[in-house]
């Protein structure tokens, strides 16, 4: 890389990191609107994340008197640091330039990237010093540990599809948004992808720390538990790589799944600005479906899993779903 | 199961308390139209009376222990226990209620819990609210108290360990003397006495 | 598996909410300008949900027919009532009444009353609004 | 007095309370936790002791009715109706029979809405706001009802000693049937929500067990006790009120499922079921409600009197939404007040059952065990400080004064920015 490349890179990552807060506080004002409306309520207005993160901006910020202030101080900007990373490394509607650092990564660096706002929560918590806040870091490393199995799975499902094809760089994220996967299999196949897809819903919860899943933070038994001493600016942190994730999240199972755009379904010969307008507008529009399906309607429909309960549901259930749906997608091959 | 009378319920309780018997009445009161009645057995017994007295109701029908209730009558403390027994068939209820009068010099009383635990929580508050020592009780720490409520002040009690004035603060009536209430008319200033 | 919730939240969505709106859709950035707005016919207000017909609100006291007789100090549970002795009449401390209507009951001139007045929040509780005198 | 001396347990030691998410009224829980485990538990109630019947006995009859009604927030006439009782059968008033069918009727009502308040919490305990909404914007119907019926929406001041003081008259029954018809639509949806949701059947089932010979030693009332398997229901055991002339079944998990486990899915059966049995009850009385009048003694001035010159003593009970409510009051002649009055709140009796239900389960299940007993404790104005190991009590005046002296530093802090 050029010295160049490397300033316009990083103009391009600040740019990106500000229309992603942006973006995820305003998909936690819909997601919120939407449960509420759900559940017969009017709710808060759209911008109302927005207000609580000016408000959380100038509010005191209180670190315990045993807690170790370094890292309980530096876990919120590394968790949203992280958060904004991953998003530099995927591909959003085919709009030319991004992601930005495409080529420098692929599949398993996001899911390992993924893990890093995760165990910047839990090192925060367990600097917190507080037993609640210890409880929730133990718990976080448990639901982390759990939804690694199906995340995987699911992954490795995609790769093996594209490497039995002989495709190159099967771990690629651009391979897999230049050729969306449905058309590549056969019905069996396409059973197999149905059930990765269901997982994926449902490791997005895991992933958000939201209801069923979000035994970390269990505001009802532990009081908030990873963030239960966070206050002021270092929330306000949190909140926005949390934020940040969600598009992160969604953007990667609409990257896998749902790689189309709209100007190439109706073959609209446009100019490419126009082009990629259209492609943006569509591609929000999936991101808010998929949030709408795996996060809004999964958080208010269910009631919250107990621990064990979470290792149960993404091992035995969907741990078994996703094998199976990689079992289908390899055995597709042979039909 | 047969089922006892009041009166023969207050007749073999009256010979389990043996010497320690005091007095008994039986009571009834009817509600609704149909006058249908709810009956009540009043035993009035000594301290030494009070476990065989229980053992011999546990033996009719294991008792739901409802409270313990208290008086204080001066010089003495009445404890009231008040059990049911013939619970789960419907309408033939029998309210028992022991009671032990002790005197202030020597406020000690036997624990039931032994015989019936979920007596325990009404033990404990006897203990802190009115002085008394429930002798063996399982738990005998505070229960409704704060933990800095002092020592020797017993809030149901009516003589000097009871409440102090000073302990007592009128909320009612905290800022109403400070109140400046211009349109109050003034008293009818009375005639001045003449010759 | 079964989650029967699920078809109530999604046909909730079409739905009106259930809540009963707050009289101004957001906290206005001050309430006495929104007021003024109404009052220009600029804004609207949500209409409140009627009050109920026995409703228990704030007292009304009609001194003139009071005999100081003070039986209405002797029933109420919350000392709410006090009594002028200098010229035979009760007053009444809103912010400390509980609704009960006891007094109303006892008073043999018939001159307490429960209105259907319950906006009764202040910031004082010596505010003048919730000292009933006449 | 004695104390003993808690055993230093292996694991570790874990308060929860006395204010905390989980615990909609204070009260502390201290647990030893292996893990998420609970090795043992015990509890600190009186974060909100209130001294009531200290002030009961510096009251007129009366007076106390009030006052006695306000030691629940939510059950605004279960303990006014078990002190009247009391009082009423020491002066030996008879209750006409109309004020008898009209307290039964406000306490179905208010059964109907403390059951419906609490599957509210209990559902947000477990995470589900959904059904937590839903019950209460059921509830709000019921509200209305008493609101419509008595002028309030908690507490009710419909009782008096020797009657009622506020009648229901025909032109409401109408009313009050377009509710209970609500209601028979809304308990459907409930207990499909509630009953066979799978993540709540995960979270309740075989969770928190009290077994049937725990709870008849630890003497449980309540919905606490029947889903146990204990059949304890005032109404039934104890005619008096209206539902002295009715037939009134216990109502039991088995009714539902056919089996008792003792679990907490059992205990929201058991209080899903009264609120069907409550809207059945309320049916039966309006239709056998006599004509009459509803006061024993309708002067409160003759009433004081009379009351005045009573002696003796007397308990006086009601099935409280959370169970068996019980007061003993003893006046005697020529006093105004009552010279002792005992009330045991429901809760009172059900305080000890947490202990074996907590015990061996996770911390997770913590709230909905605490909330399955329906805990009414109650709310007070101190807080208890610990700083530098030592305790003390903070008043309500010291908080203002801290929280006043914050605002300011915050204050001077922004603009000195």
């Amino acid at each position: 890389m050029s010295v160049n490349e490397i300033l316009l890179a990083a103009g391009g990552a600040l740019i990106m990191a500000f229309f992603s807060m942006v973006g995820g506080l305003w998909f936690a004002g819909i997601d919120r609107v939407l449960a509420a409306r759900m559940q017969a309520r009017i709710g808060p207005p759209v911008r109302q994340p927005f207000l609580d993160i000016a408000k959380l901006m100038i509010k005191q910020n209180v670190v315990p008197a045993n807690a170790i202030p370094w890292l309980f101080n530096g876990a919120p900007v590394v968790a949203l640091a992280s958060a904004v990373t991953i998003l530099l490394y995927i591909p959003m509607a085919g709009i030319p330039g991004l992601p930005i650092l495409q080529g420098h990564g692929d599949l398993v660096l996001i899911m390992y990237l993924l893990i890093l706002p995760a165990l910047a929560m839990v090192a925060g918590g367990l600097a917190a010093g507080s037993p609640y806040a210890t409880i929730g870091a133990q718990r976080e490393m448990v639901t982390m540990i759990a939804y690694e199995l199906p995340l995987a799975a699911t992954i490795i499902a995609f790769a093996w599809k594209f490497a039995s094809l002989g495709i190159e760089h099967p771990f690629s994220l651009a391979t897999v948004a230049a050729q969306p996967v449905w058309t590549l299999v056969g019905p069996v196949g396409f059973m197999g992808l149905l059930l990765l897809l269901v997982t994926m819903l449902l490791v997005v919860p895991g992933e958000l720390g939201r209801i069923p899943f979000d035994a970390p933070e269990a505001e009802t038994e532990i009081a908030g538990g990873l963030l239960v001493e966070y206050s002021g600016r270092n929330l306000a942190l949190f909140t926005l790589s949390l934020a940040v994730k969600t598009i992160v999240v969604t953007s990667l199972i609409v990257g896998l799944f749902f790689p189309w755009n709209l100007t190439d379904i109706l073959a609209v010969a446009c100019c490419a600005t126009t082009a990629a307008m259209i492609n943006l507008a569509f591609f929000i529009l999936k991101l808010l479906v998929v949030m709408f399906f795996s996060v809004t309607l999964v958080r208010i429909s269910v009631a919250r899993f107990r621990i064990n309960q979470v290792v149960d549901v993404y091992w035995k259930i969907l741990g078994v779903l996703a094998l199976l749906g990689m079992f289908l997608v390899m055995a597709d091959a042979l039909f | 199961m047969k089922l006892l009378t009041p009166q023969e319920i207050a007749d073999t309780l009256q010979a389990a308390a043996g010497a320690g018997f005091i007095s008994a009445r039986c009571t009834e009161w009817a509600e609704g139209a149909k006058g249908r009645k709810s009956r009540q057995v009043w035993l009035h017994i000594t301290r030494e009376a009070l476990l065989p007295t229980l053992r011999r109701l546990a033996d009719i029908h294991y008792p739901h222990v409802s409270v313990i209730a208290h008086a204080d009558t001066g010089a003495q403390v009445d404890l009231m226990y008040h059990f049911y027994i013939y619970w789960g068939i419907p309408r033939e209820e029998i309210l028992v209620t022991l009671t032990i009068s002790l005197d202030k010099s020597d406020l000690r009383t036997p624990t039931i819990t032994g015989i019936i635990p979920g007596a325990l929580t009404s033990e404990r508050e006897k203990q802190e609210m009115l002085g008394i020592e429930v002798v063996d009780i399982p738990d005998g720490r505070r229960l409704f108290l704060p933990e800095d409520f002092p020592e020797g002040v017993y809030p149901w009690r009516k003589d000097e360990t009871g409440i102090p004035p000073d302990m007592v603060k009128e909320l009612w009536a905290t800022g109403r003397d400070s109140l400046q209430l211009d349109d109050t008319p003034p008293a009818p200033t009375p005639e001045p006495p003449t010759a | 598996m079964t989650f029967p919730i699920v078809p109530d939240l999604l046909s909730s969505l079409f739905k009106k909410p259930n809540t009963n709106p707050f009289p101004a859709p957001q906290l206005p950035p001050t309430v006495t300008g929104l007021l003024d707005e109404v009052n220009q016919g600029k804004a609207e207000l949500n209409p409140p949900v009627p009050a109920p017909e026995r409703l228990r609100g704030k007292m009304t006291y009609n001194r003139e027919t009071c005999i100081g007789c003070n039986l209405c100090i002797k029933v109420c549970p919350a000392h709410a009532i006090e009594a002028i002795p200098a010229v035979k009449k009760v007053r009444f401390y809103v912010s400390q009444c509980i609704q009960c209507g006891q007094c109303t009951e006892i008073c043999p001139k018939q001159c307490l009353a429960l209105s259907g007045e319950f906006l009764n929040a202040s910031h004082d509780r010596y505010d003048r609004s919730l000292i009933v005198e006449r | 007095m004695k104390t003993i001396e808690v055993k230093k347990p292996s694991g570790y030691f874990t308060q929860i309370g006395p204010a905390h998410p989980a615990l909609k009224e204070p009260v502390m829980f201290n647990l030893d936790v292996e893990g998420e485990r609970i090795i043992k538990a015990d509890f600190a109630p009186g974060m909100s002791h209130r001294g009531i019947e200290w002030m009961g006995l510096r009251r007129n009859c009366i007076q106390v009715i009030y006052l006695a009604e306000r030691i629940c927030g939510i059950c605004g006439i279960t303990h006014s109706i078990s002190f009247v009782r009391a009082v009423e059968q020491i002066a030996q008033i008879q209750v006409p029979v109309r004020a008898h069918y009209i307290r039964s009727i406000v306490g179905e009502l208010e059964r109907i809405h403390s059951h419906l308040l609490w599957a509210g919490v209990a559902a947000h305990e477990l995470g589900f706001d959904s059904a937590f909404y839903l019950a209460w914007r059921v509830r709000e119907n019921v509200m209305d009802l008493v609101e419509y019926l008595t002028g309030n929406r908690v507490h009710y001041a419909m009782i008096q000693i020797g009657g009622v003081r506020r009648d229901i008259t025909r032109e409401q029954f109408p009313r009050i049937e377009e509710s209970m018809k609500f209601f028979d639509n809304a308990y459907d949806q409930l207990a499909r929500v509630f009953l066979d949701d799978t993540t709540v059947q995960m979270r309740c089932r075989d969770c928190g067990v009290l077994t049937y010979e725990e709870a008849r030693q630890l003497c449980p009332v309540g919905p606490t006790a029947r889903a146990s398997g204990i059949k304890k229901d005032v109404r039934v055991d104890h005619p008096y009120a209206g539902y002295a002339d009715l037939d009134i079944e216990y109502m039991t998990p088995d009714r539902l499922t056919g089996e008792v486990r003792g679990d907490v899915y059992d205990r929201i059966v058991v209080r899903l079921l009264e609120v069907k049995q409550s809207i059945a009850l309320v049916r039966q009385l309006l239709e056998q409600m006599p004509d009459g009048p509803l006061l024993a003694i309708p002067k409160p001035a003759v009433l004081l009197a009379k009351l005045k010159g009573a002696a003796g003593e007397a308990v006086g009970r009601h099935e409280a939404p959370r169970g068996e409510v019980m007061h003993y009051v003893r006046l005697e002649a020529g006093k105004d007040e009552p010279v002792s009055w005992k009330v045991k709140a429901s809760s009172y009796s059900n305080y000890l059952s947490w202990i074996p239900m907590m015990e061996g389960e996770q911390i997770a299940d913590i709230p909905i065990i605490a909330a399955s007993i329906d805990p009414c404790i109650s709310c007070t104005d101190r807080v208890a400080l610990v700083q530098d190991g030592n305790r003390r009590v903070l008043t309500k005046a010291e908080l203002h004064r801290l929280s006043v002296e914050k605002t300011r530093r915050i204050q001077a802090s922004l603009s000195a920015r």
